[in-house]
């Protein structure tokens, strides 16, 4: 890559030049907008009449034929809009240059989001693209109230950042608060948001994910018509999005985009399999080894004649046994796709097989440890999966040290952690704890959308000015939202 | 990050470490004897010995060859028979502990047969042992054995996997008395202070079979005063007294028309039984209202059962019937063995409780002098799923 | 056995002193105090409880006071 | 202030509620079976008064000092050395008796679930996770109650209806055999229990809609005697007259439950789930306790006390009784009168106290006028 100089001459007599990156510039258009209306069609009539310099405006309005025309008058702007893409065009005697917004980046075309599937709802998804992104998402909120606020975040990389909100919904103490998070970042540069995530969480220590990351637009439109910020970089698909609680990020889209019943029956579900891939180990320790009296007698014999040539005991078995399927899990993720089938048809065949035949596992425990994985993959948010998944790990330690109490114990260490859990202000465990029993439509049950006539308030207990018209739900609002909600109610 | 912090955080997880690996209360199942049945019994020298039935589980297969049986398809558990004496029943059990190799677990214990000799000396301390052990459930069932608890134990039943299963089948089916170990001190600690527990029998083994391949089955009931047996009643007053202690949930009931021949069997639905107690005049009353609602099972005789009228008149026999077998209960429980069984005392302590205080402490002598009235109702409700007798030639059944 | 006991109760001491010490604000001068003296009260009487476990309790000292009123309960 | 935290008034009642029920459900039953008999589902009835006269005594002086604890105002009420002085008796309470409901919590964990596990690992883990909750200050604290209490009251419930299967209604009668007399003795053991009310004027500061405070005070005493009453009703059908004899008839009832033959001993399932309504009590009594030990030492934090305070806690806790003979002796006994007379007593001579100063200052003030 290289910077071009092309010094040419307007109408055969002003000095110019052209500046641009080769392969960032399209130099198809430059050629055809900018380097042949100016040397050639200029030279005829307009010469003859006058040796004086050709006046800008003139060039600005009659020949250069690009649409994006933006002026520069320092250096450093100049650099900016040079690295940008933009070929910047400098004219003798003349105080001010002209960058061209005719750059030319290499493009991913909009795929499906592979990380979020869904059966029904739109299959686009957010591309490298910053411009793409943005597009994407001025065509679904046609509003001139979305907003876009745009930065630079990067000493070398100056990766352009684009907070996007939609006025009149958001708490404007929420975009100062998310601007100045984001103004405080120092750093060489940032690759992907998740840099962002670890700059302006609330609390660093949590292995809880306090924002949500998405790479599809309609989730990110959802989210500001909540009233969410939504982060946007230049160079990732991935969007991010404040604030969060806890069960905002157990949703899916498509809990939106099916029928409601059928969205909270697989709503209860997710909650029921959330506990399950936390626990389910941790309770098998702990019950085998501490409350035997649990188990029916029929059931406790064939598990202890499964366990009865197994050296290790419940507790290090099952805890070899959740290694190996991390291991697998992270193998099969990290691999080629070709060679990813390969590990999980090993991995059944070691784990499910191998290992309860050579007397290292019991087939129980493969039962409860291919349980677990199942359910850590129910919860839609891979970065809340995990942390639930990791979380096991001293959960099952503590089950092996005290039992069904241990087990306990630990579930009230989380559960002061995630009470003290903030997310931009709005409590981690809202809405169930501060309680706000209007909000429980929308977290017990999936209420129908003419019924969902509220939007989450998230509010800082604090503000009393975000009850005033703006955050209060306005049936002229978003149209697809509460248009239904006059005739249901 | 000053020093002081790092420090603290690499104490904090070396003492968790630590407490990690104090491992108080676990125990691996393997390292676990399952009692599933405990018998007690009482020897000649007076010292207890318990008999406690236990399950050890076998990996299929058996060995280290496990080819093919990994999945654990089938599992067998071998039960054994182990006992140990002492003065008390906690002393039996530290010497049967030392017979063991594993710890013995309480936690599934199924059933409590008490032997007939620790039964006749009282059976009071074992029950408070049993409860006052957090692993053993109230809700096991409490039996008494014809002979030796052991005898019982040992039996190698050819249907279920233990006898201790076997007594818990039958007494959870409750045909006869079920008791559970909670009911038992209930009964106890109530103000009749009597007590009945279902006693069981072994079965001889059929022609052919070992003489441990059988079972013990339900057949009499213990009656207890204090905490000791006084004697016992056989299956068909037991009967009775289920009715008496509205507990009665299965009934075959077979009767014979006046001027028929052939037999009636109705089998109980539903039944009820009410107390309504009185008082007058220094004189003890109990009304025992019984509703019982049957179908009939089986029709022996040449009626076409869909008539009304013959209804009427099997309704009329059930009753009888049903009279007569709380009338034998009553004869032999209330007026030979005197013994409270039916919690009448709590009956009168309820609706007259100043009465009843006065004569709290001579209740045994009072209970056998109360009058009794039965008034028995009967329902037939279906006559099953025929109408005319069937084997029947149509001119030989009577309309 | 119970100097390993006492040796526990200090290293508990110490793990609360190391963990809450660089927490306090330098300014906090009287929290500083007050914590490191609670502290010590509690390792005084923790030391004093294992070398005398018998050693008479609140609950006795509640006891003796309230013993008139408490017997009326008693059966 | 020193806690900048809110909570709401509902926050409030519904963290008094685990407050008050989780240890009454343990020996309570058994305590006022003993004295009431049948009758002892109408005890919780007579205990609740106290609760309503307690809540009533602590709203009062909250309008009094609406900014301040009790710690604070009785200095305001007493002057400053008799203040101190109250304010100690109240703070030694605090510690002796979350002492007492520590070892109570740990007596029947290691008594029925984990008889080696040393009683002192079970009850420091247990102060070890509520301190963090405590030093996240009251609004976790309150959070945390609306998870768990949600959970514990259907867990109750559930039980309940497991166990109708079993109940016997007749265990119920004769009803008042000999008047009112057994079931009002019956109420002097849980009427300690309601006196734990007075804990709402450590929170009554931090409720941000305060007209509600008192509404929802009386709301949670009404829930606390409700839920007694019904366990009471439950355990006496179930186990009739010999619940007395258990030390902790509830618990004992909930071993019965059988459905099915698969849904039995569910009992460690239910210690579990009880186990964190009883992280709630500790921890308000906790927070009460160290708060107040702050307000009383005129610190600006109360977070560097917690833990110190959670260590002397264990030892009041271990030493509180030599052995659970002695522990349910002294709340069969003394503790009756104990708590009520702290509880209950002080505070209402606080606030004839202050009553009669507000009148003087008063007429003083017209008099100058």
């Amino acid at each position: 890559m290289d910077v071009v100089f092309r010094p040419f001459k307007i109408g055969g007599k002003t000095k110019a030049a052209l500046i641009y990156i080769d392969g960032l510039a399209n130099i198809e258009e430059i050629d055809a907008s900018v380097l042949i209306p100016l040397m050639k069609e200029n030279n005829a009539k307009e010469n003859e009449n006058t040796d004086q310099l050709i006046p800008v405006y003139h060039i600005l309005e009659q020949k250069l034929t690009v649409s994006k025309v933006e002026k520069v008058q320092t250096i450093t702007a100049c650099i900016e809009h040079i690295s940008d893409g933009n070929p910047v065009l400098l004219i003798d005697q003349q105080s001010e240059g002209f960058a061209l917004g005719l750059s030319n980046w290499e493009k991913r075309s909009i795929e499906e989001p592979t990380g979020e599937s869904v059966i029904r709802g739109p299959r686009e998804g957010f591309t490298e693209s910053l411009g793409t992104n943005l597009s994407l998402l001025r065509r679904k909120i046609r509003s001139p109230q979305l907003k876009m606020k745009s930065m630079k975040i990067g000493e070398y990389t100056q990766t352009e950042v684009v907070i996007s909100y939609i006025e009149g919904i958001v708490d404007q103490a929420l975009i100062r608060e998310v601007e100045s998070r984001l103004n405080r970042i120092k750093v060489d540069g940032i690759l992907e948001t998740s840099y962002i995530e670890e700059f302006i969480e609330d609390n660093p220590y949590s292995p809880f994910p306090q924002v949500l990351d998405t790479e599809r637009p309609d989730i990110v439109v959802a989210s500001l018509l909540e009233g969410r910020v939504a982060i946007l970089q230049d160079g990732t698909p991935f969007a991010l999005i404040v604030p969060v609680s806890f069960y905002s990020l157990l949703q899916s889209s498509e809990d939106y985009y099916q029928r409601f019943l059928i969205s909270t029956v697989i709503r209860w579900l997710r909650y029921i399999f959330l506990l399950i891939s936390l626990l389910l180990p941790s309770l098998y320790v702990a019950i085998l080894t501490f409350h035997q009296e649990m188990i029916p007698t029929t059931l406790l014999i064939s598990i202890a004649a499964s366990r009865e040539m197994i050296p290790f005991p419940a507790l290090v078995e099952a805890l070899l046994m959740e290694v190996v399927f991390e291991a697998l899990r992270e193998a099969g993720l990290r691999l080629p796709k070709q060679a990813g089938a390969a590990v999980s048809i090993v991995g059944a065949l070691v784990i499910g097989q191998a290992a309860v035949q050579a007397g290292l596992a019991s087939s129980p425990l493969i039962m409860v440890v291919a349980l677990t994985g199942i359910a850590s993959f129910t919860i839609p948010r891979y970065t809340t999966g995990i942390a639930l998944r990791m979380l096991r790990f001293p959960m099952i330690l503590l089950a092996g040290t005290l039992g069904l109490l241990g087990i306990m114990l630990g579930l009230l260490m989380i559960l002061t952690h995630m009470a003290t859990l903030r997310s931009f202000g709005v409590p981690y465990l809202s809405p169930m704890a501060p309680m706000q029993v209007r909000e429980m439509k929308d977290v017990l049950i999936r209420a129908p959308w003419w019924k969902l006539n509220t939007r989450p308030r998230l509010t800082r207990t604090d503000n009393i000015q975000r009850q005033g018209s703006d955050q209060k739900p306005d049936p002229d609002y978003g149209n697809d939202k509460t248009s239904k909600g006059k005739g249901g109610s | 990050m000053s020093i002081v912090q790092k420090a603290a955080k690499i104490l904090f997880v070396s003492v968790h470490l630590i407490l990690l690996s104090g491992c108080w209360d676990r125990t691996e199942v393997n390292d676990l004897a399952l009692i599933v049945g405990l018998g007690i019994d009482q020897k000649k020298d007076g010292k207890i010995m318990l008999t406690a039935e236990l399950i050890v589980p076998q990996a299929v297969g058996g060995g280290g060859q496990m080819m093919g049986g990994g999945g654990g398809s089938g599992v067998s558990g071998q039960t054994v028979v182990r006992s140990g004496t002492g003065t008390t029943v906690a002393d039996a059990i530290s010497n049967l502990q030392e017979k063991l190799s594993r710890r013995v677990f309480w936690g599934h214990t199924k059933v409590v047969v008490f032997g007939e000799k620790a039964a006749k000396a009282g059976i009071r301390q074992h029950l408070d042992f049993l409860s006052r052990n957090p692993q053993i459930r109230l809700r096991s069932n409490v039996l008494v054995s014809k002979g030796t608890a052991k005898s019982v134990l040992e039996l190698l039943p050819p249907i279920e996997q233990s006898s201790a299963e076997v007594l818990r089948e039958l007494s959870e089916s409750q045909l006869l008395l079920r008791v559970t170990i909670k009911e038992a001190m209930q009964m106890l600690s109530s103000d009749a202070d009597v007590a009945a527990l279902p006693m069981v029998k072994i079965l001889p083994p059929e022609k052919g079979k070992k003489d441990l391949q059988t079972i013990a089955f339900i057949q009499r009931t213990a009656i207890f005063k204090k905490d000791k047996m006084i004697g016992d009643i056989d299956d068909k007053l037991t009967r009775g007294v289920l009715w008496l202690r509205n507990e009665i949930k299965r009934a075959n009931v077979t009767v014979t028309l006046k001027g028929e021949k052939g037999n009636i069997t109705a089998t109980l639905i539903r039944a009820h039984t009410e107390f309504i107690p009185k008082y007058e005049k220094g004189k003890w009353k109990m009304i025992v209202k019984v509703t019982a609602e049957d179908d009939i099972i089986l029709n022996g005789t040449k009626l076409d059962l869909l008539n009304p009228k013959y209804t009427k008149m099997i309704e009329k026999e059930l009753e009888n019937e049903t009279n007569k077998r709380i009338r034998a209960a009553l004869k032999t429980v209330q007026k030979e063995m005197k013994a409270d069984i039916f919690d009448f005392a709590d009956i009168f302590h309820r609706k007259y409780p100043r009465e009843w205080n006065q004569v709290k402490n001579r209740w045994e002598q009072i209970f056998p002098t109360v009058e009794v009235i039965v008034e028995t109702k009967a329902y037939v409700r279906r006559p099953g799923v025929n109408t005319a007798p069937q084997g029947l030639p149509e001119q030989e059944v009577k309309q | 056995m119970k100097a390993g006991v006492i040796l526990g109760t200090l290293v508990l001491v110490a793990l609360i002193f190391l963990y809450e010490w660089p927490r306090i604000n330098r300014t906090q001068k009287k929290e500083k105090v007050v914590f490191i003296v609670l502290l010590s009260l509690g390792t005084i009487l923790a030391i004093m409880l294992i070398l005398n476990p018998d050693l008479p309790g609140p609950t006795q000292m509640i006891e003796y006071i309230y013993k008139p009123l408490g017997r009326m309960l008693e059966k | 202030m020193i806690e900048k935290g809110k909570i709401s008034a509902m926050q409030m009642g519904i963290m008094m509620y685990p407050t008050i029920t989780a240890t009454a459900i343990l020996l309570v039953p058994a305590i006022t079976a003993r004295y009431a008999k049948q009758d002892m589902w109408l005890s919780p009835f007579w205990a609740s008064l106290i609760g309503f006269l307690t809540v009533y005594i602590a709203v009062q002086l909250h309008h009094l000092y609406p900014q301040k604890t009790l710690i604070e105002y009785s200095e305001d009420i007493l002057g400053k050395f008799l203040g101190k002085a109250v304010g100690f008796i109240f703070l030694f309470f605090y510690l002796h008796a979350n002492g007492i409901i520590i070892r109570e919590y740990g007596e029947f964990v290691v008594g029925n679930f984990l008889s080696h596990t040393p009683l002192v690992v079970v009850m420091g883990s247990m102060i070890l996770v509520c301190s963090f909750a405590v030093r996240s200050g009251v609004e976790v604290i309150g959070r945390l109650a609306e998870v768990i209490v949600p959970v514990v009251i259907i867990l109750i419930l559930a039980n309940i209806i497991l166990l109708i299967p079993d109940m016997k209604v007749e265990n119920m009668f004769p009803i008042m055999e000999k008047g009112i007399m057994p079931s009002l003795m019956g109420a002097i053991i849980p009427q300690g229990w309601f006196t734990e009310f007075l804990l709402i004027a450590f929170l009554l500061p931090y409720v941000d809609d305060r007209n509600k405070g008192k509404k929802w005070g009386m709301i949670s005493v009404t829930a606390v005697m409700l839920t007694l009453s019904l366990i009471n009703i439950a355990v006496l059908f179930v186990l009739g007259g010999i619940t007395s004899r258990f030390l902790y008839p509830a618990f004992s009832a909930v071993r019965y439950v059988s459905i099915a033959d698969f849904l039995e001993h569910i009992e460690a399932i239910v210690m579990a789930l009880w186990v964190a309504g009883v992280f709630v009590k500790i921890a308000v009594f906790y927070y009460a306790l160290v708060l107040g030990t702050a307000q009383w030492l005129n610190l600006s934090d109360y977070r560097p006390i917690t833990f110190p305070i959670g260590f002397l806690l264990l030892l009041f806790a271990v030493w509180s009784a030599p052995n659970l003979i002695e522990l349910i002796h002294f709340l069969g006994s003394s503790s009756p009168f104990y708590r009520i007379s702290i509880q209950t007593g002080i505070p209402l001579i606080l606030l004839f106290i202050a009553k009669w100063r507000r009148k003087t200052n008063n007429q003083k003030l017209t008099q100058q006028g």
